[in-house]
């Protein structure tokens, strides 16, 4: 019994220090500002702006990965293909690559000194320091966590309930719809959540992509190299707040669904 | 033949990695319910894949109803397939699991005539939108009603999980057969049941079939399942058919050992068999001579069902040529009937002994009061000695 | 048959423009450079500093996340306790706060001005301007992946495995040791690997915690604000370079181990 | 009682979310196979979860060699567990398997007879470090001894995935021996082997108790299995134990109506039982009358086991009381068996028909030529009929 007991000891010590490492920093950090100055904050104009802004282009890169990650993911759970392995650690590279170095690469490949840029730039679409440069960032960091999320979904629906919805009549299309996606939903539908998420909180690549108009991860940053740390303080706390329930809520909404 | 052919599989060649299926010939009749009995492993499952259209094949053609369908995508094939663990929806109720093949409008027209509405609007998206309350209630209906065959309309609401296994067999059954397939494909629909609840299913495909008359390819490794249903029995081993023929066929003339042991027979031997002057037979094994009804000679294979060979205390004065003394060497009890090993002695000096296993009813035993050790008169006529 | 046509034609291309889209990128960073500047940047001795540095202080985040995170996930994994759900939300948060926000934290409950900071100071440990900041910028944006695949893990592990072994005499720390790690190690190996891969990748929050001593995502992103994208792009190239053989190597390892 | 009493438990209360134990009392005698047959879901593994340690008991108490050992974890029970899937740790060979619990050094003392080394090295680790090749070496011949007599010599360096379920069930019970447990607990490691598999698992399972006298205490939900292993089968039913007794006793005279469904009896009857001046008993059902020699009176149930009825095409002269003209209505075939539903026309004008259920072997059935709709006559003695 002594040696059951020091198991528990042991392992409920060095597990308490790591949730302390985590927590103590979130709870100092809303808590650090005094009242008056973290509501200022909230009123300040920026500060609202650039939270929307972060919000709303994370939005929309997850519909574009919804778009295209769905199916890659199927295409990946589903068949065999020469070059698989090689999309598959394709796909995962971004989450290894370092923030600012995706950063230099978008910004190579979509900037105004190459075709690609150029091109769309033609088309009125503008990456460097414009609002769809966010989204190219926050999508290249971010979609990895949707595809394979959403394949190990889709890896999960018995290719069996597939085969017999075709001998019920159903086509490839009707199939997917009726069958894969909706038995997937929920690996996709948390794969959504972190993927908006993650978007949320990149810097690094979209700090050199697009330094204006501001993102509030770089407006937190700005005040904090321009004014210091007591200035950047309530806008940090505003950020981890919101995105903190934000992704509770989602995720809570998430795990209901689960237990119906 | 006054049936016809109703499936015809023609020199059908299937080679996955770690099977094969060699040139298989298969002809299934019209409204028959045609059972294939082989071990698990002998790639039973995998044929019925191919048939259904979910698994390539290298080579062969397969025709329904005269139609070539070998190359037809599953959905065009008109099969009913429910696999060993019935793969129902889980995120269907078992409503919408049973309409699930009438909600592809293509083919909702076949059962509601609106074929009119098919010709005003080809692309089936354009009927899913125009889809309209009569079709719903038409679709509701048949579920209604194949629901009320299968005895299953308590359960329409329910989720597929909270049923128990025969519920689900049911289920998909239903499911299978409320698009009216041509033919429907059975993978070992009973085996994941237990015994009593399969012993009901089983009364009810029994009933279902002789209700509806589809034909059916059933394939179980269980023979005593394939007994209860078939009307035909092919016998698949090692990627081809080895024997065809009735339930009693099989059961009491298997083609070759391999059978003979699959189906249950457990008394095998090997010797030479001679026919004697009035035309009656001999085996004679080590120390042993059998009287038997073939007319076979050579080395042959002969075997005994357990079931045939009737034990007694006293030696029995009956029409029964084949009369042995042994003793009682194991009894194993299996609730109401018992298998008794009897072993008897050469007759020869150093001849092998022999062993035979009995399959006796519990009562018979307690009759016979049994004991390890005793000694026991054993017999068996001589047409129940099968040669092959 | 025309409607399957139609059906993977359209899974391919919407798949076909994010394997582009992650792809072209990744490829121009990496050929972009002449080879004469490449091989400038790798000679040159304050890159190579901060790679090393860069891979050495996440491999001691992960050593730390290893110690404390596996009996963090075990205990997840095995044990129903009053607040489990709050730790698992809390754990995963740093995954979704934006990383300069994170950066804010540690700072502020490390650095200087706090009594924690003080403290670690007085016992020499100092956190920022200093490789522990480092390691501690890392160990909180990394180890959540850690948490949640060992914690898969060890799920994965049937309860009863744990049983059986209890009745053949085996005390808690002994069936840990013999039956649950060794079972869940494949989930901890990637786990490790992602959240080593996590720790190099990791920008914003070292950023702020630690410009000095600089690791590589710092340097790239020094040189572009100094000299411009033509500097940064070597650095860049090499840093990926690397990475993604690092991680490739690492994942091929780690997947043949599973094939046996 | 010459035996003594092995293991006890005395007012064992578990309670759990679905299912709960209330004041359980059993004995288990030394050397004993004692078999606990209930339908699943009567909370079998629970209680052996609570035997081994794994679940916490409400109250109670649990008694083992006369120690209360309530309150031990599992490593100190020396309980042998099995599980139905036989939990066998996928990472290790099957040598490492059986030798799991040997390489516990605290536990390993017992059978090197190293005490001495335990004395001066009291920690665990300490021993672990200085375990020399003498211990490994005795380790591997006590592994081999186990294996030989498990026959699974030929198994050890394989991983326990690539075996058949027959070969895991012998490597389960090897590792669970191998520390020669004060009691062996078994939780239908039977139930998912195929039933030939099963049959020589079971002898096997007769001749290791046999060779080793373990106590053994094996659940099931199979009357067959617990016929032929259990000394003593105790039927547990909603938490409860609501039988005890051999096979036999519990086989012919169930003590009510769920146990006798239970075991398998078929023929089910609620009637009035009256007993004649002669001493004999009259079951009085609607319209039917049965001899019976049991002296209860009033309302009653009846059952016949479905072995125990005989049928022939002649009216029989012999000296069962009960004789009864019928109609086949049913015919079940299983393989060398067959289950006849006979219905006799009640003798009142408006009473209902009564069905018989009687399982003859194929053979007979065949002699008989049964037919469905065909007359047959069915008799049954007096001694068959039991009354409870």
């Amino acid at each position: 019994m002594r040696r059951n007991r020091s198991f528990n000891a042991v392992f409920i010590l060095l597990a308490f220090f790591l949730v302390l490492f985590i927590g103590v920093p979130i709870f100092l950090t809303l808590t650090g500002s005094p009242p008056r100055v973290f509501w200022q904050a909230v009123l300040d104009e920026q500060v609202q702006e650039s939270i929307l802004f972060t919000f709303f282009s994370s939005l929309i890169a997850t519909g574009v990965g919804l778009l295209t990650g769905i199916p890659l993911a199927y295409l990946l759970a589903r068949k065999n293909f020469p070059g698989k392995q090689f999309i598959e650690s394709l796909i995962d590279l971004p989450i290894v690559i370092p923030h600012s170095a995706a950063g230099i690469a978008l910004l190579l490949a979509l900037g105004r000194g190459s075709a690609l840029g150029r091109g769309f730039e033609a088309l009125g679409l503008r990456f460097v320091s414009a609002a769809p440069g966010v989204v190219a960032a926050m999508l290249f960091v971010s979609v990895p966590f949707l595809v394979d999320s959403a394949r190990e979904g889709f890896e999960a629906v018995d290719p069996r309930l597939e085969y017999v919805a075709r001998t019920l009549g159903s086509s490839a299309w009707n199939v997917f719809w009726r069958v894969s996606f909706p038995m997937a939903w929920r690996s996709i539908i948390s794969g959504l959540i972190m993927m908006w998420a993650r978007g949320i909180s990149e810097f690094g690549a979209v700090v050199i992509l697009t330094y204006h108009p501001m993102i509030a991860p770089v407006l937190l940053y700005e005040r904090f190299q321009s004014f210091g740390l007591d200035y950047a303080l309530p806008v940090a706390g505003i950020v981890i707040l919101i995105s903190m329930l934000v992704f509770l809520i989602l995720r809570a909404l998430n795990s209901n669904r689960e237990d119906k | 033949m006054t049936q016809s052919s109703h499936l015809s599989l023609r020199k059908l060649n299937i080679s996955l990695e770690d099977f094969s299926l060699k040139n298989l010939d298969l002809e299934v009749r019209q409204g028959e319910y045609f059972v294939l009995l082989g071990p698990t492993g002998a790639g039973k499952t995998v044929l019925l894949e191919a048939l259904a259209g979910i698994i390539p094949l290298q080579s062969g053609s397969i025709l329904l109803e005269g139609t070539d369908i070998t190359v037809y995508p599953p959905e065009l094939r008109r099969v009913g397939f429910v696999y060993q663990d019935f793969a129902l929806f889980p995120h269907l109720t078992v409503a919408g699991n049973i309409s699930f093949g009438l909600q592809n409008s293509w083919r909702m027209a076949d059962y509601t005539g609106d074929s009119a509405r098919k010709k005003i609007f080809p692309l089936p998206c354009m009927r899913l939108i125009l889809k309209g309350k009569s079709h719903q209630q038409a679709i509701k209906a048949k579920v209604e009603q194949i629901s009320s065959l299968f005895k299953i309309r308590h359960l329409l609401e329910r989720s597929p999980n909270s049923l128990s296994g025969g519920e689900k067999q049911r289920v998909a059954m239903a499911r299978a057969l409320i698009t009216t397939p041509q033919i429907l494909l059975l993978d070992e629909p009973l085996s994941s049941l237990d015994p009593e609840t399969r012993e009901g299913i089983q009364r009810e495909l029994r009933r279902i079939h002789q209700e509806l008359g589809t034909t059916t390819l059933h394939i179980t490794h269980n023979f005593e399942v394939a007994a209860a249903l078939a009307d035909r029995i092919g016998v698949i081993m090692d990627g081809k058919i080895v024997q065809l023929g009735t339930p009693r066929e099989i059961f009491r003339q298997p083609d070759n050992e391999k059978v003979a042991q699959f189906v249950g027979v457990r008394n095998i031997f090997r010797g030479r068999h001679f026919v004697e002057e009035d035309g009656g037979g001999i085996l004679q094994l080590d120390g042993f001579k059998f009287a038997s009804i073939s007319g076979l000679k050579g080395i042959v294979r002969a075997s005994i069902r357990p079931e045939d060979i009737l034990l007694s205390r006293e030696p029995l004065r009956s029409s029964a040529r084949n009369n042995f003394k042994g003793r009682v060497v194991e009894i194993s009890d299996r609730g109401s009937f018992s298998y008794i090993t009897v072993r008897i002695p050469s007759l020869e000096q150093d001849g092998k002994d022999l062993n035979l296993i009995v399959l006796i009813t519990r009562r018979s035993g307690d009759e016979l009061a049994l004991d390890l050790g005793q000694d026991i008169f054993a017999e068996f006529k001589a047409s129940a000695l099968h040669i092959f």
